[in-house]
């Protein structure tokens, strides 16, 4: 447990610090808001409406291929540290666990996930 | 000659598949259908005359694995009962057919696919030996009876369709786990577990009584309602007034008597005990369906309503004949099935073929058609006299023994059931007077007489029902043995339980 | 090794089946996209033959959590039936709908996987695992039809009443791991027989796993998600869902309840029979009400899970026997009429899967009217049709193991059962149309409703055949 | 256990001190090299060679005015640019940066702050958290730039971490440890993983220049067409803070490179510091090459590039790198 | 920390999420409940891990990982494709079929 500790007080300090260098200037700086200063930059127009539409899709399949795709590279940390133990059936498994993700891959690409045009 | 039961069970069949798949017009699938019956009556003459009337064991007995790994067999064959059962369901099968070629006027081929179904499972159910098969019969009955009401029937056929399915059903179902207790129970008490009815039957004394008064009531409840007993039979109103004639027929002919088969088949010999401890119920109840059925046909309006109820009124006198457990009671009940389902199928189908012509079954709407009408009316006059049990007719002798063998068992109660005898005259004649003679209904001048096609079909049932009334030991002939070895069988558990 | 590789092979066969229909999919053009299942409906009996425990073997694999034995089989047969009716019965309606996309056949295909290691876990991981890998390839399914809503709400319920059921099985199932230290079926039942059922903790455990499960069955009062995914998802997807999962979960309970509850059986029966009793009844009087025949068939579908359950709450070899015969049979007959449900159509006045647009059909689809009539008669359970022979089985389970009370209530509720059944007959055969439907029938649809009726005709006759597949050894 | 705590503290507070420092000269070299590099001097006023050049900066970021548009999602807005920052200093308690020890009471302590079994894993996990702090502030600022940056870059680095995790599959397998330490120590005696793992690090380097939001991957804050992407409304500290997260990252990047790929703290001879210092230095010295060198690429092209050409090599490195390993061993 | 203060942590998230599932009727929220649910969950496998000193816990978690991947891969998508049809995320507005 003593490995975790100074990564918590490393936590710590960080958000120290940012929480720090945020607010010392709080004292200094000068606060003169007006309309047009706090208004969104759009080109220097009034802001046109809100910024918070819809957005184009594949966005999110991106996000949906990396949510598998990561967690599928999780399940090849263990495996790889613990290749030696596992020996042959472990590598065959895990052959068999990336073939079953390069079908996945592939599939994904040929359905025109990976196209962004 | 081994697998005529087999035959008769499966010609059927196969005439349905082959109408369902050739027919091309009503007509042709009609013609079929007839031909198909008839050969199905000519193939029960050679079991009738090679049955040997000595015996009281199963005949022409069939018996293949089926589902082994429940021990369930295809098992079949006919007793001095039973026969006479399977006699009656194809004769009136193949009357009813012949009968409903003017009557039937629309989708001509699935009524005669239904027909025939229902005339395979119906022989299926006497021919049974089996528990599970018996069962499977007995339900399979349904489907085609349902649609036989419920698209080819009358005014308010939905609602009778989906009450006789349901109440016929409901009964039905309790059977099932009868039928299977039964199956646990005789295979813990012989480590042989079996469906076979005989082995069953065998055993029936010894099982426990309480386990005895669970089946008894379990089957007892399945068919009562198929009988159908006094406070079971309001599915049997509807369904008959709302079948085609067809229907009625095989109603009242075939299917009420498998209530009363399956009380002499299974409550007495599997439950001998219960049943001697249910005496009493089931006899006052006979006695209140005989009178209270004979009563409520009194009042009726409709013909074929007032038919409807005397059957109840009849079917009780069966009842009573079986739980009075002595050869005569049990002869008359089995002679009265016979009868009943002749005379009443009979009655049905001369309603029907009126029917046909006015469209109104009301009594109210007839009158005086005597004179218009003369062989229809005396045609009608003889069944009307067979059905209150005229002597020289085949009601009579049925009712006299169920009422001979009633007075031995229980004075009272067939007192009252011979009331129920004068109460059967006076409405049957009653609605006779009113129907035939009276003044002339203006309505009715144009009513054609009956066609050759009617009478052919009638002068069969005319027949039966002077032979059955002249001569009855054509028929009890059949069943001395079998009756005999069944009341022997129960006088010696009620020795046993004295 | 070789045993590991062995005890998973069905599986590992249909993985690399359901790899290949990708490759297929991916490589056939857009209109010939049934060509994918059909494929699938290849590959799969391949795998069905290839897998036959000869001589009833049975291979433990993986350090005893997976089992291969003939009781897996038995499922996998049934999800295998289900996999191809459903498949030539669903071509038709997709096309209709334009979403016949292979996507759905693998789909469906690699759902299977995880059922097949649901029936076959004899470890709460590996169920845990299959039940997933089932139950997201069902979210999709159910929300399968994008453009229609009913298909996108049917999915969402499905998931987040499915994400929220799964979760709570893992919370029973984290209890059992912590206090008995083990998530291996045998060695539940063996801290079972040791220490009693007294910490609560694991009873609190079980029966919050026991939920989960129940979820996965619709069992009451569990069920509230199901009408609405059943009603709104594709039809054959529909047909796909009441079947095939509803047996993998039955299937991962009987095996659970076999070798884990063992040793507790009887304290479990109340659990179950009042899980069975609710079921049923719930079911059946909700079904009386319903006026859309897919509505209906979805609480019918909620009451036959509960005739299943009988056969659990039998607690014998009879009754687990029982509910494999029972999840056959209902896959013949359920997506029979759901893929005859799928092509009704009627121009737009009414949903067209309303009881009115069966009205008159009978005559003008005589041999379609047939075929749904015995589908409606086997699903209530007349002889000698396969659903009779599927309830008396059940039925013969609860008798044999005393529980006559629960066999009764059970017989009551087919009766009831019987009366919405019969609706739709009386519809078709005695009513006469309001409305213009149309049924076009192509062949496909014919031939998947053909295999379903011939099957439901055969079982109900010659049940010896299939009765013999469900007959497995005990362990 | 108490001075345990105390050497801890002080060892983050040294290392934090010495990151901004870096940081902050990070900037100051950039300007200088790319100055250079396009024949100009870069800043010269603000101390010799301009070298107080980052000071004034950071001076002027303080005392600029903190402008919170009106329409902004505000704790989300505020909250932000911290995730973007702690996540990429804290990742620093895990780097070996040198197997030097000190000798406090007796006792043998380590320089670095703490070596955990599960390290790279750990440093994954945090720059994950990172992307976190990207798309809240451009959900957060409700503009349409912010929105635009903070998605594409989102889905760019979270593409890239695909590749990047690959890739370390590789060295992982040699080294049999997720330990940072152990993986260079797995180095002292043999190899650099550079070379039997050389596609991995060609793969590594490019995702993490990505993973960093560093040229020519810079599409999030392209200043010609999103002016500068997922902060734009942001100014003063909170504006620095992303600044500061970014450089920290590529500190955390070029260190994991270090050590995964160069050796880490290993060198033929002299303190093990000046070595990982020296390579880590070189490499952010690279970072600084390539923004110098290359143009910026189109967003399709970078989907392309990460998706269909680093993963599937990725995907055979770790294939090919596993059967060998076994056929050898 | 003893076991008991784990099992208490996670029984309150577990029912923070379950309850989050039941009253809240935005359909992200009531998937991110959903999420909550199955890390209390995970803290709960941690825990009897640790203090069983076994690993399959553990090991139990990785699954648990994946699979809530995989559902919010899903999950989202269905969410989304919901949206094209109907703009809401509100799950009372699901009630296409009611009956």
């Amino acid at each position: 447990m003593s490995g975790y500790l100074p990564i918590a007080l490393m936590l710590v300090v960080a958000a120290l610090i940012g929480i720090i260098s945020v607010s010392v200037g709080f004292l200094i700086r000068p606060r003169k808001p007006e309309k047009v200063k706090l208004s969104v930059y759009e080109c220097g127009m009034p802001e046109f409406s809100d910024a918070r539409q819809r957005y184009n899709v594949r966005f999110y399949v991106i996000a949906m291929l990396f949510v598998i795709f990561d967690v599928e590279t999780v399940f090849l940390f263990p495996w790889a540290v613990s290749f030696d133990v596992l020996g042959l059936f472990g590598l065959i498994e895990m052959i068999i666990f990336i073939i079953i993700l390069v079908f996945g891959y592939f599939y994904a690409w040929k359905k025109g996930a990976l196209e962004w045009a | 000659m081994e697998n005529i039961l087999s035959i008769l069970i499966f010609f059927p069949v196969v005439a349905a598949v082959f109408i369902m798949i050739f027919s091309k017009s009503g007509k042709f699938a009609m013609w079929s259908a007839f031909i198909a019956s008839v050969i199905e009556f000519i193939l029960t003459i050679p079991l009738m005359t090679n049955f040997d009337k000595g015996s009281a064991g199963m005949q022409f007995v069939e018996r293949y694995y089926w589902i082994r790994s429940l021990n369930i067999d295809y098992y079949l064959g006919v007793d001095g009962i039973s026969i006479l059962m399977v006699f009656l369901t194809t004769f009136l099968s193949a009357i009813a057919i012949l009968g409903s070629f003017t009557y039937i006027q629309k989708r001509q081929k699935e009524f005669y696919v239904s027909m025939l179904v229902l005339e395979a499972a119906m022989v299926g159910v006497f021919c049974a030996l089996d528990f599970f098969l018996f069962y499977i019969f007995w339900e399979a009955m349904l489907i085609p009876m349902y649609l036989i009401i419920g698209v080819w029937g009358g005014q308010r056929r939905i609602y009778a369709a989906v009450k006789f399915f349901l109440y016929t059903l409901a009964g039905s179902v309790f059977m099932m786990l009868a039928i299977i207790a039964l199956y646990f129970k005789y295979g813990s008490m012989t480590g042989e577990y079996t469906f076979d009815i005989l082995k069953i039957s065998a055993m029936g004394a010894q099982f426990p009584l309480g386990f005895q008064i669970i089946v008894f009531l379990a089957f007892f409840f399945g068919f009562a309602i198929k009988v159908p007993m006094f406070p079971f039979h309001t599915w049997l109103p509807d369904a008959h007034v709302e079948a085609p004639t067809a229907g009625s027929v095989i109603l009242a002919g075939v299917l009420l008597k498998m209530g009363t088969y399956g009380f002499l088949r299974f409550c007495l010999p599997i439950t001998p005990i219960a049943s001697i401890k249910f005496v009493p119920l089931v006899a006052i109840l006979s006695v209140i369906a005989i009178i209270y059925g004979g009563l409520v046909a009194m009042v009726q309006e409709d013909v074929k309503k007032l038919v409807a109820y005397s059957s109840v009124s009849h079917m009780g006198f069966v009842t009573l004949g079986i739980y009075a457990f002595n050869q005569s009671g049990i002869e008359g009940g089995i002679l009265q099935m016979f009868n009943h389902g002749i005379i009443t199928g009979a009655l049905f189908l001369l309603i029907g073929l009126i029917y046909e012509r006015t469209h109104t079954r009301l009594i109210a709407d007839y009158g005086g058609i005597a004179a218009k009408v003369p062989v229809y009316a005396t045609v009608f006059l003889i069944f009307t006299m067979a059905s209150v049990a005229l002597p020289s007719m085949g009601g009579f002798i049925g009712e006299f023994l169920v009422l001979v063998g009633a007075f031995k068992a229980f004075p009272t109660y067939a007192g009252l059931a011979a009331l129920g005898v004068i109460v059967s005259a006076v409405y049957m004649l009653w609605m006779y007077q009113r129907v035939f003679f009276q003044s002339v209904n203006p309505n009715l001048h144009h009513l054609d007489d009956m066609t050759v096609r009617e009478v052919f079909y009638m002068i069969p049932l005319i027949i039966v029902v002077f032979w059955t009334g002249m001569y009855p030991e054509t028929f009890t002939s059949y069943m001395h043995e079998s009756v005999k070895a069944l009341v022997e069988q129960l006088n010696a558990v009620s020795v046993a339980m004295k | 090794m070789i045993s590991n590789l062995v005890s998973i092979m069905p599986e590992l066969l249909m993985t690399i089946f359901g790899l290949v229909l990708i490759a297929i999919d991916v490589m056939t053009r857009k209109n010939s996209k049934s060509g994918v299942g059909y494929f699938g409906i290849f590959f799969i009996i391949i795998a069905v033959l290839a897998s036959i425990p000869v001589g009833g073997f049975k291979i433990f694999g993986f350090g005893q959590t997976l089992v291969w034995d003939m009781y897996s089989f038995a499922f996998f047969c049934v999800f295998a039936i289900a996999y191809i009716l459903t498949t030539i019965g669903s071509v038709d309606y997709l096309r209709e709908r334009d979403i016949l996309k292979g996507e759905f056949y693998i789909i469906t295909y690699f759902s299977i996987v995880g059922m097949m290691f649901m029936v076959s876990a004899t470890d709460l991981a590996v169920l845990y695992a299959g039940m997933e890998t089932m139950a997201i390839s069902m979210y999709i399914l159910a929300g399968f039809e994008k453009k229609n809503l009913k298909s996108n709400e049917a999915g969402l319920k499905y998931f987040i009443i499915g994400a929220f059921s799964s979760a709570i099985f893992l919370f029973g199932l984290s209890y059992i791991y912590g206090y008995t230290g083990t998530t291996k079926y045998a060695e539940i039942a063996q801290m079972i027989s040791a220490n009693g059922l007294n910490n609560f903790n694991i009873k609190l455990g079980m029966v919050m796993m026991l939920a989960g499960l129940a979820f996965k069955i619709s069992a009451v009062p569990f069920h509230m998600w199901a009408p609405d995914v059943y009603n709104g998802a594709p039809t054959p997807a529909t047909g796909f869902m009441t079947v095939a999962p509803k047996a993998a979960a039955m299937g991962a309970i009987v095996r659970f309840v076999w070798i884990a509850l063992e040793p507790a059986a009887a304290q479990w029966q109340l659990f179950f029979s009042i899980l069975a009793v609710l079921t049923m009844t719930y079911g059946n009087l909700v079904a009386l009400a319903q006026n859309n025949v897919k509505r209906m068939l979805a609480y019918s579908a909620i009451s036959h899970a509960g005739y299943m359950l009988i056969g659990v709450v039998s607690m014998n070899e009879l009754g687990y026997q029982a509910i494999a015969f029972y999840t056959m049979v209902y896959a013949f007959m359920n997506i029979g009429a759901f893929t005859i449900l799928s092509l009704m159509k009627n121009k737009g006045i009414i949903e067209d899967e309303r009881l009115e647009s069966f009205a008159g059909l009978g005559k003008k689809y005589p041999i379609i009217s047939l075929a749904m009539l015995i589908f409606m008669f086997s699903l209530a359970g007349i002889p000698p049709l396969a659903g009779f022979m599927g309830k008396f089985y059940i039925f013969t389970s609860a008798i044999k193991s005393g529980v006559i009370w629960l066999a009764i209530v059970g017989v009551i509720n087919s009766v009831i059962a019987c009366y919405y059944y019969m609706r739709v007959t009386i519809f078709m055969y005695f009513k006469e149309p309001e409305y213009e439907v149309t049924v076009d029938m192509k062949a496909a649809s014919f031939i998947a409703s053909l295999i379903a009726v011939v099957f439901v005709l055969v079982i109900g006759v010659f049940p010896s055949f299939f009765m013999n597949i469900v007959k497995f050894m005990i362990v | 256990m108490l001075v345990e705590l105390i050497f801890v503290v002080i060892k983050i507070l040294v290392v934090i001190t010495v990151l901004l420092l870096g940081v902050a000269y990070m900037t100051w070299l950039e300007r200088k090299v790319i100055g250079h590099m396009q024949v100009r001097l870069g800043p010269t006023h603000v101390g010799w060679k301009g070298l107080l050049q980052p000071i004034a900066d950071g001076l002027k970021l303080v005392a600029k005015e903190d402008i919170v548009p009106t329409m902004v999602d505000k704790p989300v807005y505020i909250i932000a640019p911290l995730l973007s920052l702690i996540p990429a200093l804290s990742a620093f308690a895990v780097i070996p940066f040198t197997n030097a020890t000190i000798n406090l009471f007796g006792k043998e302590y380590h320089l670095y702050i703490t070596d955990i079994n599960v390290g790279l894993l750990y440093i994954l996990a945090l720059s994950s958290v990172g992307t976190y702090g990207i798309i809240m502030s451009g959900w957060a600022s409700n503009s349409k730039y912010a929105l635009l940056g903070s998605l594409r870059s989102s889905a760019q680095v979270i593409s890239y971490e695909t590749a990047m995790g690959l890739s370390l599959v590789g060295p992982i397998l040699l080294a049999g440890t997720l330990s940072l330490k152990g993986i260079t120590e797995a180095q002292t005696n043999g190899l650099w993983f550079i070379i039997p793992q050389f596609v991995a690090f060609v793969i590594y380097l490019i995702s993490a220049v990505a993973e960093t939001n560093r040229a020519p991957f810079d599409l999030p804050e392209a200043e010609t067409e999103l002016v500068a992407g997922f902060h734009v409304e942001y100014s003063s500290m909170k504006f620095a803070m992303f600044f500061l997260a970014e450089y920290a990252n590529m500190y955390v990047v070029s260190s994991i490179a270090t050590i995964v790929f160069l050796g880490g703290w290993n060198g033929p001879f002299g303190p093990s510091f000046v070595w990982f210092a020296a390579k880590v230095l070189f490499l952010m010295f690279f970072y600084l090459w390539l923004r110098a060198t290359l143009p910026r690429l189109r967003f399709d092209q970078l989907m392309t590039l990460g998706w269909k050409i680093l993963i599937p090599i990725a995907l055979v490195n770790v294939v090919v790198t596993s059967i060998v390993l076994y056929a050898i061993s | 920390m003893t076991l008991q203060h784990y099992l208490a942590l996670s029984a309150i998230i577990f029912t923070i999420g379950m309850t989050g599932v039941l009253v809240r009727r935005n359909l992200i929220v009531m998937f991110m409940s959903v999420e909550l649910m199955l890390n209390a969950v995970n803290i709960n496998l941690a825990a009897f891990s640790k203090f069983l000193n076994a690993l399959g816990g553990q090991v139990f978690i990785v699954f648990v990982m994946a699979v809530a991947a995989a559902e919010a891969a899903v999950g989202l998508a269905l969410i989304i494709t919901l949206f094209k049809n109907k703009p809401t995320v509100n799950a009372d507005e699901l009630n296409t079929m009611n009956g």
